[in-house]
């Protein structure tokens, strides 16, 4: 049985919802329809009433999902598009990231953004927003790549205590499979070394890491073993394992698909450039989407976001420094 | 309940000449934006459109009818969102420009950087819709205050939304906003039943979303949808009534969304009987029937303008498919109009 | 135009004595606040509060009316906003928590890390405000989903806005949810006339806010807001409403802020002839006149009830003003509360 | 005549009313009552029907502004507090800043933000918001901390054809004073030298710049001679002033009052970091506020946010590495 990256957000929702009567499922469409890419579907069957459609109405479900975990329930709220959270970017921002902090009690929501470009997808759906969250106080920002952390991490983000901005691509909804769900997983804030090099680091997440693993099966065969860092969380950053990474390597490469302005990629270099100055063989470098909205046209997509032949190009370039 | 119309006298008496040639004007757009969404839902199932398709069938009585009768050349705006072919192109979108759009043609008003419905051409009183539901309501408000400031004071700016998209903080405060500055702003709230999947029982608690109007002291007007004589009439009246000074304008229309939300959603989730209830009517044959009855045309004359109809699409359609994709290699990848101040690459050209 | 409650009889018909009691009651909240209010006023214009003072001043029956009639005890909600001292205190928060936040006292709710009327007990029913306007309406919504979802069927929520916070997003996306799910939500809109220097006429374009409730298909309410027995009586029904399964309640109180919007403002804006409408008069007076006329308390009884306020006043302030001030080295600097995941800096204690 | 930095950008204001009748100003209580901060007063009275009133409706005051825009005016849109563009969110990063490269029809709007904690101003009225709209495309982001430049890039800002956010610090509105509005001024997108330096550069923007002068006067006393770098504007940055001083310094400390994760230090370290690596003598320094709310209470946000002692002490830091 092939299990999709899809099949693994839907299973442990499921999953939640078995065992823990405060889970609950809130967006639009969500219910019958089981969602707009079909991540809660059989869901408002198996659990009546708890998978709830909402009206179009981002900052009151984000905004009732506060309440409700103020009160011990622990929403898991559905974006149909990550790019429509900006609607509820204030009960987010604001509302949930500070709540702990400022009363002592925890508001344990977790919201799904189907994030990312695809194909023709255009300005409005298909932004990478990791960047955003992760900049606020007071929010966990998860980003699997992988169909085995989809699943853990999306348990893990109903159960976390805080407010969690789960991250979920679209591109590797349907595509991406595993033979079986995981048993176990790395714990959230840990970084994986997706693949073990030693001249030169290229940390990625989400999506980003398959084209950054697909860079290196290529430069692997012009004798370049690229170390592939899959961050799995934007928000916490784990700094040692990159570190540990480019202390091996000597070089860094950060590749981000949101924008270029001071999103993850900057976090990381300028991370490794404090803490690992001395690590360093070559100056550390970045890859981004361009400075431009999120092009519809395939020709133009393709060209906005890094992709593997601009990876591996960057780590040729890196590697000559 | 009773609506404010109920007891007012229409603005326009048109005479029976007029009526018929509105009538089939109209029926003309709504005809044109069929035939045309219908190669686009072909095109999609053929594999040729990226990205999503989302068709208008059922609203283009009410989206030509408001459209229709805004006045491009007067500097009336028409901000239609995903149902509105009928009435963007009643309006004065050029159909080559609907099918650059879909196609990603570079010569298109988005140039491939945008795609299907998010479309427009600002400057020509056809601002270009974000997706995000509600947003457009205040940008229209702005666009009128501009005319304001500058002394037009004849225009008239439409919007349209779903019974969704009312639902949307933005809806609100842009709906407030026109009220307080007495805007002529004519909402257009196409009311079909669904929201994506979401059937208004989710969206809405009110009886009708026409009562709404009162709550911003405006007026309010719910119509059939389905019947392109009513929808003449009430936007007739509403566009008189803004263009007079008498603020925002808030018109209903019952219908129903005859397609799924996009092409790529079969809406198994839509009772069948919903087709059977008034709403759940198609406005194409209505109108077409209505013409035949009142021998408007003949039945002659509407075949060959089908036929014509489908001419043009195909020849907009074509022509959109032999324009250029955009090249990457010539993309200035900047999003700046101060060129100098942009940190992105600049065009090479 | 007319409101549903016009023609329906109260849901409480209370005897003559706890009428009495209640009036007597809430009047007690009144002077709380007001005195309390005044104390801080005092020790704002002596330098001795950092940040702003928001008063509720003129609005105290209309808040503690809300606020007392609601069930601490047994589940129910109250969310106040910057003008309810009186409907916070009269729900159950403790004088000192009120006394403490506007000291920033580290043994306050909110351990001065938010302060003045950013203060909570939300695991007691007390939701913490944040300052955007109408961000709580749906968050009171969701404290009323949890507690569905755990069965617990009696308990409604209070949350109060103003004019102004009516013409937020939030807020209409927050009533709208509330209707959709036919949630016990009490709204109370204290009506005073400005939002900061804003007048009403900048802020809405219907006749009374009240028009607002058939378009979300809720119950709406106009009433006197500065007098109590209305506010006691109307409130009194909208909670039994509420808790009964009737869905959300929309009370507007037509009164007038009888202070700046914070007391760094002198409000010149707000002309004199205003404290000569109906809506213009001081609710505390009002209320203490009514008792007197009622012989529900005696002159002598009344100051000694202003006395012991003004002592419990000053005893709770020196408290607070006794308690220590926040360490920033016994900080934790982090603002999870899955502490192995904070970037931040850690506890030290 | 002395003139603060707020009666600045009221005169830059009022001359930009005065010389293009395309300009209005919209925002809440901006008319009669002059503003919040009093940034518009007397204006209304100056300029009939140009100054306006608006609802409480962030999001329908910001889309109306792009609206009128479009169709050629110069709107300036006054936010009460940074904090609340988290309302007008939607507007300003998916509708402004995509509206000229999506349409070609550019969006001159200039959205002022009272930014930046002061005394008890508590989480709420204390964001400083420049990092979040820096990522994204389509928006220019000015800084100003001086007199000079609050008129000088007022008047630049409404001038511009692009949406800009005008982030005005607070603390420095009453505070800060020059003789004389100046008669020129430094183009938008140079940095300055605030303070020419040898030892450390230390680049900041607003508020920061003034901590950051007032530490280096300190460490110049112990015979360390600090070059401040104002940025002036977060986007675009002027990274060749800043790489031409780390050539002469060797050293970086980036400072900002924003939130640690992501913002304008990480973007300034990494751009150093991968185009002037070479030039760094010392692992470049980052100092920015604590990841937490903004704390209301003055003994802790004395703590949270940077200041001339904790500047003067990474700086001293920096020096010894
Ligand atoms: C703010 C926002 N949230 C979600 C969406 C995703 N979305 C696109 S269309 C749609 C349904 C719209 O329903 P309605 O307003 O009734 O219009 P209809 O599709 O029926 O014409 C949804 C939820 C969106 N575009 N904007
Ligand atoms: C979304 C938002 N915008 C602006 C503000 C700034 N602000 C605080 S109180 C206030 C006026 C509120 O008026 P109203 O709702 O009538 O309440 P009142 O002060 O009259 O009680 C404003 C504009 C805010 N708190 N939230
Ligand atoms: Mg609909
Ligand atoms: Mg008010």
């Amino acid at each position: 049985m092939a299990i999709t990256y899809l099949d693994a957000i839907r299973e442990a929702q499921a999953r939640a919802l078995e065992e823990d009567e405060s889970v609950y499922i809130y967006g639009q469409d969500v219910a019958g329809f089981g969602g707009a890419f079909k991540a809660t579907k059989g869901l408002a069957e198996r659990f009546p009433g708890r998978v709830i459609d909402a009206p179009i109405s981002e900052d009151a479900i984000v905004g009732s999902a506060i309440g409700a975990a103020i009160e011990g329930m622990r929403p898991i709220v559905e974006m149909q598009f990550a790019d429509f959270s900006s609607i509820a970017f204030n009960q987010i921002v604001n509302q949930a990231a500070t709540h702990f902090w400022r009363t002592g009690v925890s508001c344990p929501i977790t919201i799904r953004l189907p994030s990312g470009g695809t194909e023709g997808s255009g300005p409005f759906h298909s932004q990478s927003l990791e960047s955003i969250y992760a900049h606020y106080p007071g929010l966990i920002v998860m980003t699997p790549a992988t169909v085995e952390d989809a699943y853990g991490m999306m348990l893990e983000a109903i159960r976390i205590d805080d407010p969690v901005i789960f991250c979920e691509h679209k591109l590797l909804y349907y595509h991406l499979k595993a033979d079986a769900l995981p048993k176990t997983i790395l714990p959230v804030g840990k970084a994986r070394i997706a693949r073990a090099g030693r001249h030169a680091t290229v940390v990625a997440c989400s999506a980003m890491v398959h084209e950054a693993l697909r860079a290196a099966r290529e430069l692997a065969e012009e004798g370049w073993e690229i170390e592939v860092v899959d961050l799995r969380s934007v928000k916490p950053i784990d700094t040692d394992t990159i570190l540990a990474s480019v202390a091996r390597t000597g070089r860094l490469l950060a590749v981000g698909e949101g924008f270029p302005w001071g999103g993850m990629t900057s976090e990381i270099v300028s991370r490794v450039a404090a803490e690992g100055f001395h690590l360093l063989d070559a100056p550390p470098q970045r890859l981004n989407s361009k400075d431009t909205p999120i092009p519809y046209h395939p020709n133009l997509w393709r060209a906005h976001r890094p992709t593997w032949q601009s990876i591996s190009a960057a780590a040729r370039n890196l590697i000559r420094l | 309940m009773s609506h404010p119309t109920s007891n007012v006298a229409p603005l326009s008496a048109d005479s029976p000449a007029s009526q018929r040639e509105r009538f089939v004007s109209a029926f003309g757009w709504m005809l044109l934006a069929r035939t045309f969404e219908d190669k686009i839902a072909a095109l999609y199932r053929a594999g040729k459109i990226v990205g999503g398709v989302y068709l208008g069938r059922g609203q283009e009585a009410f989206s030509a009818a408001l459209g229709m009768q805004l006045n491009q050349a007067q500097g009336d705006i028409f901000s239609g969102l995903i149902r509105d072919q009928a009435g963007r192109m009643a309006f004065g979108e050029l159909l080559i420009d609907s099918a650059r759009t879909y196609l990603g043609s570079v010569e298109g008003p988005m140039r491939g950087r945008d795609g299907n419905i998010h479309r427009g051409r600002p400057r020509q009183g056809m601002p270009a819709m974000i997706s995000h539901l509600g947003a457009m309501v205040s940008v229209v408000n702005g666009m009128l205050i501009a005319k304001r400031f500058r002394g037009e004071r004849d225009v008239v700016g439409g919007a349209t939304i779903g019974d969704g998209g009312t639902s949307t903080g933005a809806f609100h405060e842009g709906l407030n906003q026109a009220a307080i500055e007495k805007l002529p702003l004519v909402i257009a709230v196409a009311d079909n039943q669904f929201a994506y999947s979401t059937p208004t029982s989710q969206q809405y608690a009110c009886a009708d979303l026409a009562d709404r109007a009162i709550g911003y002291g405006i007026r309010g007007y719910s119509i059939d949808g389905t019947d392109l004589e009513t929808c003449l009439e009430t936007f007739s009246e509403a566009i008189a009534r803004a263009r007079s000074g008498e603020g925002p304008q808030l018109v209903v229309g019952k219908l129903l969304r005859l397609a799924g939300h996009g092409e790529h959603d079969d809406a198994r989730y839509i009772p069948a009987d919903m087709r059977e209830k008034p709403y759940g009517a198609d406005c194409v044959p209505m109108a077409q029937h209505r013409i035949l009855e009142e021998n408007w045309m003949s039945e002659d004359e509407i075949e060959e303008q089908v036929r014509i109809t489908q001419d043009r699409v195909e020849e907009a359609v074509a022509k959109a498919q032999s324009e250029p994709d955009p090249n990457p290699f010539r993309e200035s990848w900047h999003a700046l109009a101060t060129k100098h101040l942009a940190e992105g690459t600049i065009a090479m050209d």
